[in-house]
């Protein structure tokens, strides 16, 4: 049966259903052992990703590639990091419920769907199964009014982004007569001229998806839920998802829509410009880290969009290696803050940091190595990752883009380097309590990875190439 | 009366407009027939003998959404399970295995909430 | 007069501007904004049916069930998040929803 | 392998990393800590100072070609590479930057007491990137030692520096930035050009014309930020009069020839005529930074900040010097960086040892020193004395064949690089004046000690290099002798085959 | 005349008549239903009941019917006057309009539409805003709370209602009313089907408020319900509307379980009698059972009959649902 290519996720919906009820079950709390066991559920599932096969299959609705498999591997890591974060800071905050893990395994779920989306059914299917479960975990300190308010804010919008997607969808279903990729992009290839309903279509999806990668002008919603959701669920939602995402966003637009790209590059050119501008020059007031966070996410999409705003195959070499570095200095970030904790409880301000180095040396060189690394500050890993994208719009002749995106790297560099200035410059606004082991590992593996990626970048760049050779086959 | 699928709907059309008519006319008719003499105290919400003490329309208890929450996931399932009941017949092991895994990720869902008490009303 | 396919995109397009218009305009309550979304999800059914029956094509009412079922989901956490918001703040008022600025 | 038989340049490099590690790891008390991160860090570059004078001794310096060179696949499938190796150009820079690091962590011993771990372990990072940069015959790989140099020097400055360290920091940090993210971009084209960023096989690259303004103007963007030059040298006296001593010491013996190096090593083989088209440009900036601020010098207050203002006039007539693209003007601009780079160091330290003492910077407050502290008067006005360009000093070989080679360029040029000079003079001379002399007007000056063993210990060096450089210099322009011959003859070469071209 | 009835007007004219024909039976009978209930529960209580107006008290209804009209509208202050006027309009028209598809005799159903049974769910469920705006319109705490407790009553029982459905669908292989009779030619569905039969009869109770599921209008605790504000006509219309329901309701189960116009066996003394009347005595003996179970059984609490509904019929009929597939699957009994 063709199915059988789909195992990762069947695996990974069985034991989310299993862990549901081997938590709801027992009489008492099992927040622990359900998060080891997610924690567990997806490494599994990364390990058969890494094993799957390549082909289409459910009908031409599931498709596995090298792609896919890069990208899921990518989700599948962040949504194990982000789990490992929430342990202790939920335990502490009072949200150790094993729902928890539960509606991130789920999520993580609906990212590998929307990864390995074919069709625009998968595709609608996969991000609601993502974006369901994160309204949940958006909301899920159900007795604090910021967390209840993130939580609606981030539905009414998502709700919004996904029935402008659906709307979208349904007028290039119409006007090219079916959903499935493959088919649409015979339709697109040999139709002389699109009507303008699948072009009106294609900006509404574009439209749908910026709002989930959050990039400008769809980001309103992101600092507030970023700043009101718990810690572990911004580090999630910065990273697993936005993922989930670009790979949807990139299957889509240079997949069935790739005969198009003179229709939606200028979109995406735009918006990479605003999110990089608006990214950097946000975040210099903020005085919340959280929200600091949030803009600085924006400004990384940005950069990421560039390569696929490129459209060649080194942009989108760039812009997934772009991502999976993100996704490691993010996690890496998040872990220091969710680790921020004055006598027992949550700090979030950037003024909480203050004199980190006297404090806590370690922690704070782990995040000014993150900080640094942000900023795109070789030799750390985000100054390679900023450098294959850039390579990429010199390549393709972007050069507004290319001077744009260097100018807004110096322009976020201040307020990275402001994290850095408080951790190391100022006197210590008393010490922050010692950090729990679990971030700690966390922080100690994400940071030896921004500091001695420049060391081993092949692998990862090869897994790369790859990646984006299987999509421009 | 060019197509057929609404023309099957036609009489359902006159149905309405035929009940709406009867129950118009009934209510009218009383109105006109009946001598209408409103008066404040007449017209005051009813509340064991005292004013009422703050607006009708307040807050409810939470278990009035819960169950509609419940409702609309459900009532969702039957909608599904229509099609696949009427043609059952066609779809071979295939649809019926496909519904059953369907029902099954249901049925977890339901002990869960079921453990979790939302099917109680205390 | 034949009702044909444009009839009901334009329909499906007015209740996709009056969603849109819903959840932007409104200033008084979330559950409007819910119903708003309903509505926007409406559309898009009405859209889906009327290509599928155009184009005779079934994936279009396959796909509406899809998006039915996922409504009903959406629905569903809306009102919890909704009930959960109130619980905390005892208004569903949306010029209240100000704590977090932006 | 190389000369020196095993790769002594990643060692070189990479050495100073191990020894912050492992002070890093050190645990204990905090003065225990304190004690042996100051031990550790000056063994570890102590070590790594005797190995590099294998290359003084193993350098051939009769060839221009690269030696010690080591190669690492490292993307091999987007030719890059681990590519490193000096030649006459970078390997007295490699050693300055070897002899500076010891010295400034002896500088620091007792003047820094805060967070002495934190310090050494920074000051150790920023000489694995010194070096690095310096070996570094990859494009990229440059890029990322040039670069990360910003980080611990940023933490240097805010964590240890003075009032308006944050201020001074930050503004460091971005404007360096800022130049170097365009020169990336400059980076990138020549790498998707080229296929590879290997400097000697960029060596081989012809730009199109075109093209090569654009380049230049980005190499510009980065490289003049660093030299500095005027007008976008106004990061350097803030930077500074902030850091700490030893700070200031790499700041301007190392960090400031970074820029220069790059105008060498990459400006003006890569680019030959936009080289030779904007030259004019470049004479224009230098001598008005060599005029303008040795003016600007001669008004401060703060000792540290005209010895910084004096060090862009120093870097102004550097650019000239490279600029003129001969044997005397490229061997004058390499000589005064390495004076400079020792002069200007111990300079700053001789402020340093009055700072330690008083904790002021402000000229007014002194006055009279030479009575109290003898020593440090006659090392202090040594080190004026070569600053100024005595002859006989270190400062006075560069300039000199600075002042020639831009002669026969442009007589006007040389004028100018000569005014700076002599303005050069009035200011040194002015400061040391007010220090040194006059009368004692403030009582706590009396009570001050003359120089320690530990600072005899470190301005012994320094005052034998200046002495050598001056009274000797050819042991030094014999290494670079053969490199600047083959640069300018690659040069003429290329400009002759533009206007053959162009004919 | 052939050339009139096909013309548009023709058959506006046909459908009316159709229309008519069967709305005024039907409002006969729930009025004759109102008196037969009184009569019914007084002879259980060893009472006459009604027996002063007319012979037996047959003209009561209509005395009742007189007795309203001339009553006082009374809307109370602080209501929305629209919604408080519409929401008994509704609840009467849904209840009406749902005729149109049942099939009184083979080929007999007015609009013999393909889905006819999602047709009936669907406005079967919309009886629930009936209420709700009723119960919010009246500006009232009792009218409101007995809204939201006959919403939800309803809402929990239309779960079931669904799935046993579903499992005679399965059944049939047709959504059309009259396939699910004939389907029934040779053996009624509440043979086979005995469980779900029992669960669908009982959630057509909760569905119609009636006892023993009468809660949300139950007069000692919240007064009467969503309507107690309503009086004169207005209040005739959700009295008229429930019976109505009642006898709908009466009418599904008869066509799901118990072979719709089918005689009990077809021989010949009852293969005489016409399909209708067929039809209608198992209607009227399903509401007989209604009135009964209202003489009978005491009421339930509101927590015992949300349990009744979640716990124990959507399980039970949820597994009986899959048994049923399974069994049809395994046997090949399935319709093609």
């Amino acid at each position: 049966m063709s199915w059988t290519l789909a195992l990762p996720e069947l695996v990974l919906a069985c034991s989310g259903l299993v862990l549901l009820l081997a938590g709801v079950i027992p009489k008492q709390e099992t927040f622990f052992p359900i998060t080891m066991g997610a924690i567990g559920a997806l490494l599994v599932t990364a390990v058969l990703v890494l094993g799957q096969g390549e082909g289409t299959a459910l009908g031409g609705h599931y498709v596995a590639d090298a792609f896919s498999g890069f990208m899921k591997i990518l989700a599948l890591g962040a949504a194990a990091l982000g789990l490992l974060l929430s342990i202790d800071f939920n335990e502490k905050e009072g949200l150790g419920r094993f729902e928890f893990p539960v509606l991130v395994l789920f999520a993580s779920l609906g990212a590998m769907v929307m990864i390995s989306a074919n069709d625009l059914m998968a595709l609608y299917l996969g991000l609601e199964l993502l974006s369901l479960p994160l309204y949940v975990i958006a909301a899920f300190n159900r007795d604090n009014a910021r967390s209840s308010e993130a939580g609606l804010k981030y539905f009414v919008l998502g709700a919004l982004a996904s029935g402008l997607l659906l709307y979208g969808t349904t007028l290039v279903y119409g006007f090219a007569g079916t959903t499935n990729f493959d088919r649409l992009a015979d339709a697109f290839s040999a139709a002389q001229g699109v009507s303008a309903g699948v072009i009106v279509g294609v900006v509404f999806v574009i439209a749908g998806l910026a709002f989930k990668v959050s990039a400008v002008p769809f980001h309103m919603w992101t600092p507030d839920v970023y700043e009101g959701a718990p810690t572990p669920v911004t580090a999630y939602f910065a990273s697993a998802p936005k993922v989930a995402a670009i790979a949807l966003l990139t299957r889509v637009l240079l997949g069935p829509f790739g005969d198009l790209a003179a229709q939606w590059q200028q979109v995406i050119l735009l918006i990479s410009f605003g999110s990089m501008i608006l990214g950097s020059f946000a975040a210099i007031g903020q005085i919340n880290l959280k929200r600091l966070m949030a803009y600085s996410s924006i400004g990384h999409v940005g950069y990421a969009l560039m390569g696929l705003a490129v459209g060649s195959d080194t942009g989108l070499r760039g812009l997934l290696f772009y991502m999976a570095i993100y996704v490691f200095m993010n996690v890496g970030a998040f872990a220091v803050l969710v680790a921020m904790r004055r006598q027992g409880r949550a700090v979030e301000q950037v003024e909480d940091l203050a004199g980190l180095a006297r404090t806590d040396l370690g922690m704070a060189l782990w995040m000014a190595a993150f900080m640094f690394s942000m900023a795109g500050i070789p030799p750390l890993a985000g100054f390679f990752s900023k450098l294959y994208v850039f390579l990429a719009a010199v390549q393709g002749g972007f050069w507004t883009l290319a001077v744009v995106g260097v100018l807004t790297s110096v322009v976020s560099a201040y307020y990275y380097l402001r994290v850095v200035k408080v951790m190391f410059f100022d006197q210590p606004a008393g010490a922050l309590d010692r950090a729990p082991a679990s971030l700690t590992i966390v922080m100690a593996g994400t940071g030896l990875f921004t500091l001695l990626f420049g060391l081993f970048p092949a692998p990862l760049l090869a897994a790369a190439q790859a990646a984006a050779a299987a999509l421009l086959g | 009366m060019t197509q057929p699928l609404l023309a099957d709907y036609f009489p359902i059309l006159v149905f309405l407009v035929i009940a709406g008519g009867i129950a118009a006319a009934m209510v009218g008719g009383s109105l006109l027939v009946a001598r209408q003499k409103p008066n404040p105290e007449k017209l005051s919400a009813y509340e064991c003998g005292f004013e009422p003490f703050d607006d009708t329309r307040r807050r409810f208890d939470v278990r009035f959404y819960l169950v509609a929450i419940l409702f609309i996931i459900f009532d969702l399932e039957v909608a599904f399970l229509f099609p696949w009941a009427v043609s059952l017949g066609g779809i071979g092991w295939f649809g019926f295995l496909s519904m059953v895994a369907f029902l099954g990720v249901l049925t977890v869902g339901f002990v869960y909430e079921w453990r979790k008490g939302a099917l109680d009303w205390e | 007069m034949t009702i044909g396919l444009a009839h009901y995109l334009t329909v499906s397009a007015i209740l996709l501007v009056l969603g849109i218009f819903g959840i932007f305009l409104n200033r008084k309550n979330v559950i409007v904004i819910l119903m708003s979304v309903e509505l926007i999800l409406l559309s898009v059914n009405l859209n889906f049916v009327a290509f599928s029956s155009w184009l005779n094509d079934l994936n279009g009412q396959v796909f509406a069930m899809f998006v039915l079922t996922v409504a009903a989901a959406e629905a569903a956490i809306g009102l919890a998040i909704v009930v959960i918001y109130f619980r905390n703040r005892g208004s569903i008022e949306v010029e209240d929803i100000s704590t977090l600025k932006g | 392998m190389n000369a020196a038989g095993f790769p002594l340049l990643s060692l070189l490099t990479f050495l100073p990393l191990v020894g912050s590690a492992v002070i890093l790891s050190i645990r204990g008390e905090e003065a225990v800590v304190a004690r042996n991160a100051r031990w550790t860090a000056l063994w570890t570059s102590l070590i790594v100072f005797l190995l590099s004078l294998i290359l003084w001794a193993r350098f051939d310096t009769s060839s221009a070609a690269f030696q010690f060179e080591e190669k690492l696949a490292w993307l091999p499938e987007f030719g890059v590479g681990y590519h490193m190796g000096v030649d006459g150009i970078s390997v007295l820079f490699v050693l300055l930057s070897t002899a500076l690091t010891p010295l400034c962590i002896l500088a620091s011993w007792e003047s820094v007491t805060a967070r002495v771990r934190e310090y050494m372990v920074a000051f150790l990072v920023l000489e694995t990137m010194m070096v690095g940069m310096f070996c570094a015959l990859d494009f990229i790989v440059f890029y990322i030692f040039f670069e990360a140099v910003l980080i611990p020097m940023f933490l240097i400055i805010g964590v240890w520096g003075g009032a308006r360290r944050v201020y001074a920091a930050f503004k460091f940090f971005l404007y360096t930035l800022l130049g170097s993210v365009l020169m990336l971009l400059a980076i990138l084209y020549l790498w998707y050009t080229a296929g590879t960023t290997d400097v000697p096989a960029l060596f081989e690259l012809q730009i199109p014309r075109s093209a090569q303004a654009w380049i230049f103007f980005a190499f510009l963007a980065s490289f003049a930020v660093k030299v500095p030059m005027w007008p976008v040298h106004t990061w350097l006296p803030d930077a500074h009069v902030e850091a700490p001593t030893a700070g200031s010491v790499i700041l301007a013996g190392v960090l400031l020839k970074m820029g220069a190096y790059g105008f060498l090593r990459f400006t003006l083989p890569l680019l030959p005529e936009a080289s030779a088209e904007f030259a004019p440009l470049i004479f224009a900036l230098s001598v008005v930074a060599v005029v303008y601020t040795s003016l600007v010098a001669l008004a401060q207050e703060d000792m540290k900040k005209l010895i910084a203002y004096s060090s862009v006039a120093h870097m102004g007539i550097v650019t000239i010097g490279i600029f003129t693209f001969n044997q005397q003007g490229l061997s004058g601009a390499l000589f005064t960086m390495l004076a400079h780079g020792v002069v200007s160091g111990a300079l700053f330290l001789c402020v340093g040892v009055l700072y330690d003492r008083v904790h002021s910077r402000e000229i007014l407050r002194y006055g009279g020193v030479a009575k109290i502290m003898p020593a440090y008067a006659l090392v202090f006005m040594l080190f004026t004395m070569a600053s100024v360009g005595l002859p006989g000093l270190a400062n006075f070989v560069g300039e000199f064949l600075v002042i020639v080679g831009a002669w026969r360029v442009n007589p006007w040029v040389a004028f100018g690089a000569a005014l700076g000079m002599i303005l050069g003079a009035a200011y040194m001379l002015y400061l040391y004046r007010r220090v040194a002399f006059g009368r004692i007007t403030r009582d706590d000056l009396r009570a001050l000690l003359d120089l320690s063993p530990r600072e005899y210990a470190v301005f012994a060096p320094l005052i034998a290099l200046t002495l050598w450089m001056g009274i000797y210099p050819q042991p030094f322009l014999s290494f670079f002798e053969a490199s600047v011959a083959a640069l300018v003859a690659r040069h003429e070469a290329a400009l002759n085959l533009s206007r053959l071209a162009g004919m | 005349m052939d050339g009139f009835l096909a013309s548009p007007i023709g058959i506006l004219a046909i459908t009316v008549a159709q229309t008519l024909a069967l709305l005024v039976p039907v409002l006969i009978a729930v009025a004759y239903l109102t008196l037969a209930e009184r009569k019914v529960l007084a002879a259980m209580q060893l009472r006459r009941g009604p027996n002063v107006v007319g012979p037996f008290g047959l003209l009561q209804p209509f005395a009742d019917a007189l007795k309203m009209l001339m009553k006082e509208t009374i809307i109370p202050s602080g209501a929305n006057r629209v919604l408080f006027i519409l929401a008994p309009m509704l609840l009467f028209m849904l209840a009406m309009i749902a005729w149109a598809v049942i099939p009184v005799q083979d080929g007999w159903a007015i609009a013999d539409i393909n889905v006819g049974i999602l047709y009936l769910f669907a406005v079967s469920s919309l009886g629930v805003y009936g209420i709700i705006i009723a119960g919010w319109a009246s500006n009232s705490k009792y009218a409101f709370l007995g809204a939201l407790r006959s919403a939800a009553q309803m809402v929990s029982y239309e779960v079931s209602i669904g799935f046993v459905i579903v499992t005679v669908l399965l059944c049939v292989g047709s959504l059309n009313l009259s396939d699910v009779v004939r389907a029934q030619e040779r053996v009624w569905f509440f043979i086979p089907l005995f469980p779900m039969f029992i669960i669908f009869f009982i959630s057509a109770l909760a569905e119609t408020n009636r006892a023993p599921f009468d809660l949300p209008e139950g007069e000692s605790e919240l007064v009467a319900g969503f309507f107690v504000e309503y009086s004169s006509m207005s209040f005739a219309l959700f009295f008229l509307g429930e019976y109505a329901n009642m006898i709908l309701m009466s009418a599904l189960t008869t066509i799901l379980f118990l072979g719709g116009w089918y005689p009990p066996v077809h021989v010949v003394p009852f293969t005489w009698i016409p399909g209708f009347v067929w039809f209608a005595l198992k209607i009227a003996l399903l509401l007989f059972v209604f009135i009964w179970v209202r003489a009978t059984f005491p009421r339930y609490r509101y927590d015992q009959l949300m349990r009744l509904g979640w716990k124990v019929f959507l399980p039970f009929s949820l597994v009986w649902l899959v048994l049923t597939a399974a069994v049809l699957k395994l046997t090949g009994w399935l319709p093609a």
